[in-house]
């Protein structure tokens, strides 16, 4: 029991690194295209985690089926919403950063 | 069990059911006819009932409060759901003919859904005994009303309706908060209950009173919450002004008359009561001077409302403590909504008619309108001597009661409001109807006659409430306080 | 025991996802404010999963799924109601 | 001070905020989401003082909350429409006002 | 640690409205709002309040959404900068403001801190009330009848919106598509096809649930209609008869009202279900209701059309 509690909280704490990473490259990534990457990318993963380690939690069947269920969803959102704004800001005629020489 | 419980959910189901029918094009006025029939139908057999049994509490779903939602169907109840039917019943019948000449066109059947809401939320909120309750009744009766000013889609009736929206909204969610403070004080929001409860009148009760006054201020136009109301009614539909100014505004009124009548009758001193009081005088000068000033015909008569609605309040500092419905200040703040009903019912009809005569909503308009509109004329003058106080209108034996009330308790500055806005009405009145005596080249459309005696019908009404005073206060006196 | 780590994971994942409304005040562009809303509705799943665990309230799971489920109306709505009438001039400045 | 007099709290200052923000702000849209948040302030302030403890709250005001939502939600969406409306008309997003009122 | 998390998200709140009322664009007040929203049924959550906060998520998440960027996004032409403020007001209202959080405050210090509501009736009335769920038992009996004047509410605000047509154009027959954006990306309809039927179980479970877990009519109601209206969004028109909306909407609150006349001429009280039958009733009830507030919201979301190019 304390071996599935405590390897559910390092799922979670890496979940939670990941949020931090995704938001860190979000505050600091130059253009709109490499801040969409470090939060789609980061928090999915960091998602992916928690709900890894809160299934390994979860009493019944029910629950781990409702928290894969969450992180599908979750995860198409995010294929969609990243989708979305990259084609949209394409077409906008945003360019992506490049370093300056 | 009894038929009045029947009737009661009459008077609130018909309305629903139809407004939703009433959305078919081709049904809608036949549906919205037949359904005011019903409800008027209703209403007068509530009356009769009231009358004959006294009142009745109905707990809604079989829970008594303070689970439950009780109807509290008193005197004063049914007779505001009369008043509701009278008013609303000869002005869907205005509409039927006058919405197709006026402005709406092929579109007139857009009139019942707001309408048939509006009736609908008004006979909910008279029966409610339930502050919360009375809030979601609140809601709709402003929603529809909202709907009645921007009917016809023009940008001043949109600008004025949304002006409307959000100040009934700051005044919905303000009553709501104070709603919150009653129920975590006192843990109910059944009015009778909270007659008991808040007796003691204690800070977190005090601050519910204000709150809840403060936003039904908003909501019936209130000085100094007045603004949006003029460019609301002055932009609507004639038959959806009447609507608006006679009954809309008056309900609001009413919840804030009920409210200090029975939960909040321990609340305050002296100074609390005068002040409201102070405010409600403030309401009949201010206004009356603003109805003196404008160049509408639509506007004096919508800021006469602001001006009468004022009256409403003397009523509070001068009721005394345990008094019943029947006593003289709150008889005659009632007695004033009513006659006020009709007669501004009454006059928003009639300068319908004039703008759609002339073509122009300006107080010349009434130049010649005594020759070739005679009855219309009589129309505005009759209701006018209700607005001036004049016997034997129901304005007059209102006027009577609280100035009787203010002699006997010695606060003879109320005496000094109520004369003074007498003659103040008096002078806007006559500076429309003066006009009227004149001659004039203009030509005229002649309006259909039956609708000009519609008009003439609901300024009779408020004229002869004067002689019918003693039986109305009868009714009234069947309350019981909440018993 | 277990409990006390996940709320610690709820209240670091809070000022993380304050950090990241930092970015809707920022901008520039409005397609990053954007991002800072699906960085909200990321971590308030994820709070949502987490507060279930640890308060034993079940239908915060439910709560979870439900935001799931809305979670690109936002998005959608943005880039097809507003971004293409905003033109990428107006909100491009500083 | 518990967890649901801090909510009760917040629920205050964001309405008496709102409120402010309802008359001083000028611009249509601002006002209708100035409304919402009042409104989400006195919700707030019904469950937060409804709270009692580690037990479930009182579902009463449970339920006057789930009206006021389903009632604000409406006024809302109507509200946009009717500014979307007005805007349409007028080419205005604010009301023109010589002062007073919201 | 719990007041710590509290603390957050009731600071987060005020702060957020701060932001949403006075933030410098619109477009940021707009986004902000709506992470409000979210935030806000996180502490429903934390208040314990679930039912509350699927309903929070449900609108905030979908039909909100929609509504205010559609909004904004036709405002658009239209978005200037920060408009002046008058400057009598500036001054004296903030102090108003500030006295009136005061004066509340302290009301609130003096309530009594012992719960005085009325819980424990409704605890004891439950095994009456036909449901298991003590929000819904207020809902559909306890206090039925503001739930019936709500859902009339919710009509008449979507009969509200359609009556916003100008007048040379005849009242809506029912939901046509939305139609304005850009080109759709196939990808959108993929995901829309797969969320749809999730979101649809969903929406019967939370429907089914209702009468003895957090759930209810609403929450499943507007969950579909936040489904709805992001079906939309990604370019598909809605399918069926355009009356057909309209009955929909119409025919959850029409049954109620009927219902409630009915038990009243069937010799029960008025809204006052037969011996036996509360829980069917209410079941039946909440499914039409389900119905009608999906249809009224998506209404509400499509709002009046674009006006014509004149």
């Amino acid at each position: 029991m304390i071996v599935l509690e405590g390897l559910a909280a390092l799922l979670v704490a890496v979940g939670v690194a990941f949020f931090i990473a995704g938001t860190v490259g979000l505050l600091r990534f130059p253009d709109l295209f490499s801040r969409l990457h470090a939060l789609v990318k980061a928090d999915n993963l960091g998602m992916g985690f928690i709900a890894a380690g809160l299934a390994l939690l979860a009493e019944d069947a029910g629950t781990v089926l409702v928290i894969v269920a969450v992180w599908v969803l979750a995860l198409l959102a995010s294929v969609m919403v990243s989708h979305l704004v990259a084609h949209a800001a394409v077409r906008e005629g945003m360019q992506p950063w490049r370093k300056k020489r | 069990m009894s038929a009045t419980p029947i009737l009661m959910a009459a008077a609130v189901a018909v309305p629903l059911v139809a407004a939703p029918l009433s959305l078919h094009r081709a049904w809608a006025g036949a549906v919205a006819l037949a359904a005011g029939v019903g409800t008027t139908a209703a209403a007068i057999g509530l009356v009769l009932a009231v009358a004959r049994d006294g009142a009745v509490r109905h707990a809604l779903g079989g829970w008594p409060a303070p689970l439950g939602i009780v109807w509290n169907l008193d005197g004063l109840a049914a007779i505001l759901l009369a008043t509701a039917a009278l008013v609303a019943l000869p002005v869907a019948v205005f509409a039927t003919a006058s919405l197709p000449r006026e402005h709406l066109g092929r579109e007139a059947h857009r009139f019942w859904p707001p309408f048939l809401f509006l009736w609908a939320g008004l006979n909910a909120l008279f029966l409610s005994g339930d502050v919360f309750n009375i809030y979601v009744a609140l809601e709709l009766v402003s929603l529809a009303a909202v709907m009645l000013v921007t009917l016809e889609g023009r940008a001043a009736a949109l600008a004025a309706g949304l002006r409307y929206l959000l100040v009934a909204q700051a005044g919905a969610l303000t009553y709501l908060l104070g709603v919150a403070f009653l129920y975590a004080r006192h843990g109910t929001l059944d009015v009778g209950l909270l007659t008991a409860a808040a007796a003691v009148g204690d800070m977190p009760t005090t601050v519910a009173a204000v709150l809840m006054t403060g936003g039904l201020f908003a909501k019936a136009a209130l000085f100094p919450l007045h603004a949006w109301l003029p460019p609301a009614h002055g932009s609507a539909p004639a038959p959806a002004s009447a609507l608006l100014s006679g009954l809309v505004v008056m309900a609001a009124a009413y919840v804030i008359l009920r409210l200090w009548f029975d939960v909040f009758a321990a609340v305050g001193g002296a100074p609390l009561r005068q002040g409201l009081g102070a405010l409600g005088a403030a309401g009949v000068i201010w206004g009356s001077l603003l109805a003196l000033s404008q160049r509408r015909l639509k506007a004096v008569i919508a800021y006469s409302t602001t001006a009468q609605m004022g009256y409403l309040l003397l009523a509070i500092p001068l009721a005394a403590p345990a008094a019943d419905w029947s006593a003289d200040p709150w008889a005659g703040a009632i007695m004033l909504a009513v006659a006020h009903a009709f007669a501004k019912a009454a006059m928003f009809l009639a300068t319908g008619l004039i703008i759609q005569a002339t073509g122009q909503d300006r107080i010349g308009s009434m130049r010649g309108v005594a020759r070739r509109m005679p009855v219309t004329a009589y129309a505005i003058g009759v209701a006018g001597l209700t607005l001036m106080g004049l016997p034997p209108s129901g304005g007059f034996a209102a006027k009577w009661l609280l100035l009787r009330a203010a002699w006997s308790d010695g606060q003879w500055w109320w005496v000094l409001v109520l004369l003074g806005g007498g003659l103040l009405a008096a002078a806007y009145v006559f500076r429309i109807i003066g006009p009227a005596f004149s001659h004039s080249k203009a030509r005229k459309r002649q309006p259909p006659r039956p609708l000009e005696w519609i008009a003439l019908g609901m300024a009779a009404a408020s004229l002869l409430m004067g002689l019918a005073a003693m039986p109305l206060v009868a009714v009234l006196a069947r309350s019981g306080g909440g018993a | 025991m277990i409990d006390l780590v996940l709320l610690v994971a709820v209240a670091v994942l809070l000022v993380n996802a304050a950090a990241g409304i930092l970015r809707a005040l920022v901008g520039p562009s409005a397609a990053d404010r954007l991002l800072a809303i699906q960085l909200l509705a990321t971590t308030g799943i994820a709070v949502l999963l987490l507060l279930a665990e640890a308060t034993h309230q079940p239908a915060a799971r439910l709560v979870a799924l439900v935001l799931a489920i809305l979670a690109a109306a936002a998005a959608l709505a943005f880039v097809r109601r507003l971004w293409w009438r905003l033109g990428p001039g107006e909100e491009g400045g500083p | 001070m518990t967890s649901a007099l801090l909510y009760a709290g917040a629920g205050v200052v964001l309405f008496a905020v709102a409120l402010l923000a309802l008359f001083l702000r000028r611009h249509l849209l601002r006002k209708l989401m100035a409304a919402n948040i009042a409104g989400s302030g006195v919700f707030l302030f019904l469950l937060g003082t409804a709270a009692d403890g580690d037990a479930p709250p009182d579902p009463v005001p449970q339920a006057m909350v789930l009206t006021g939502i389903v009632v604000t939600v409406s006024v809302t969406a109507y509200g946009v429409a009717l500014l979307r409306r007005f805007a349409d008309e007028t080419g205005r997003d604010t009301l023109t006002e010589d002062g007073g009122g919201p | 640690m719990m007041l710590l998390i509290d603390g957050a998200v009731a600071v987060g709140l005020v702060w957020m409205a701060l932001r949403a009322l006075n933030a410098r664009r619109l477009t940021e007040a707009v986004i902000v709002f709506i992470g409000f929203t979210g935030v806000m049924a996180l502490a429903w959550v934390r208040l314990r309040a679930p039912d509350l906060a699927l309903a929070e998520a449900a609108v905030g998440a979908g039909v909100l959404v929609v509504v205010l960027l559609d909004g904004l996004g036709r405002l658009a032409h239209l978005l200037g900068g920060r408009t002046p403020l008058r400057a009598a007001a500036v001054v004296l209202l903030p102090l108003l403001s500030l006295a009136l959080v005061a004066v509340l405050l302290r009301a609130l210090g003096d309530l009594p801190s012992a719960a005085t509501g009325l819980g424990p009736r409704v605890f004891a009335a439950l095994e009456q009330s036909g449901v298991e769920n003590p929000v819904t038992a207020v809902l559909l009996n306890f206090r039925g009848f503001d739930t019936l004047l709500e859902v009339f509410v919710l009509l008449g605000a979507a009969v509200a919106v359609a009556l916003l047509r100008p007048l040379d154009r005849a009242l809506p027959r029912g939901a046509g598509p939305i139609t304005a954006g850009p080109p759709q990306t196939p990808m959108a309809d993929w995901y829309r096809r797969r969320l749809l039927p999730v979101a649809l179980l969903v929406a019967v479970y939370l429907l089914w649930a209702g009468g003895s877990a957090p759930g209810g009519a609403f929450q499943a109601g507007s969950l579909l209609a936040g489904v709805l209206a992001l079906g939309l969004l990604t370019g598909t028109p809605l399918a069926g008869r355009p009356a057909a909306a309209w009955a929909a909407a119409a025919i959850g609150p029409v049954a109620f009202v009927l219902a409630a006349l009915l038990f009243a001429v069937g010799g029960h009280g008025v809204l006052q279900y037969p011996p036996g039958w509360a829980k069917a009733a209410i079941l039946g009830l909440e499914s039409l209701l389900t119905v009608s507030i999906a249809a009224a919201l998506t209404l509400l979301v499509i709002g009046i059309p674009r006006r014509r190019r004149p």
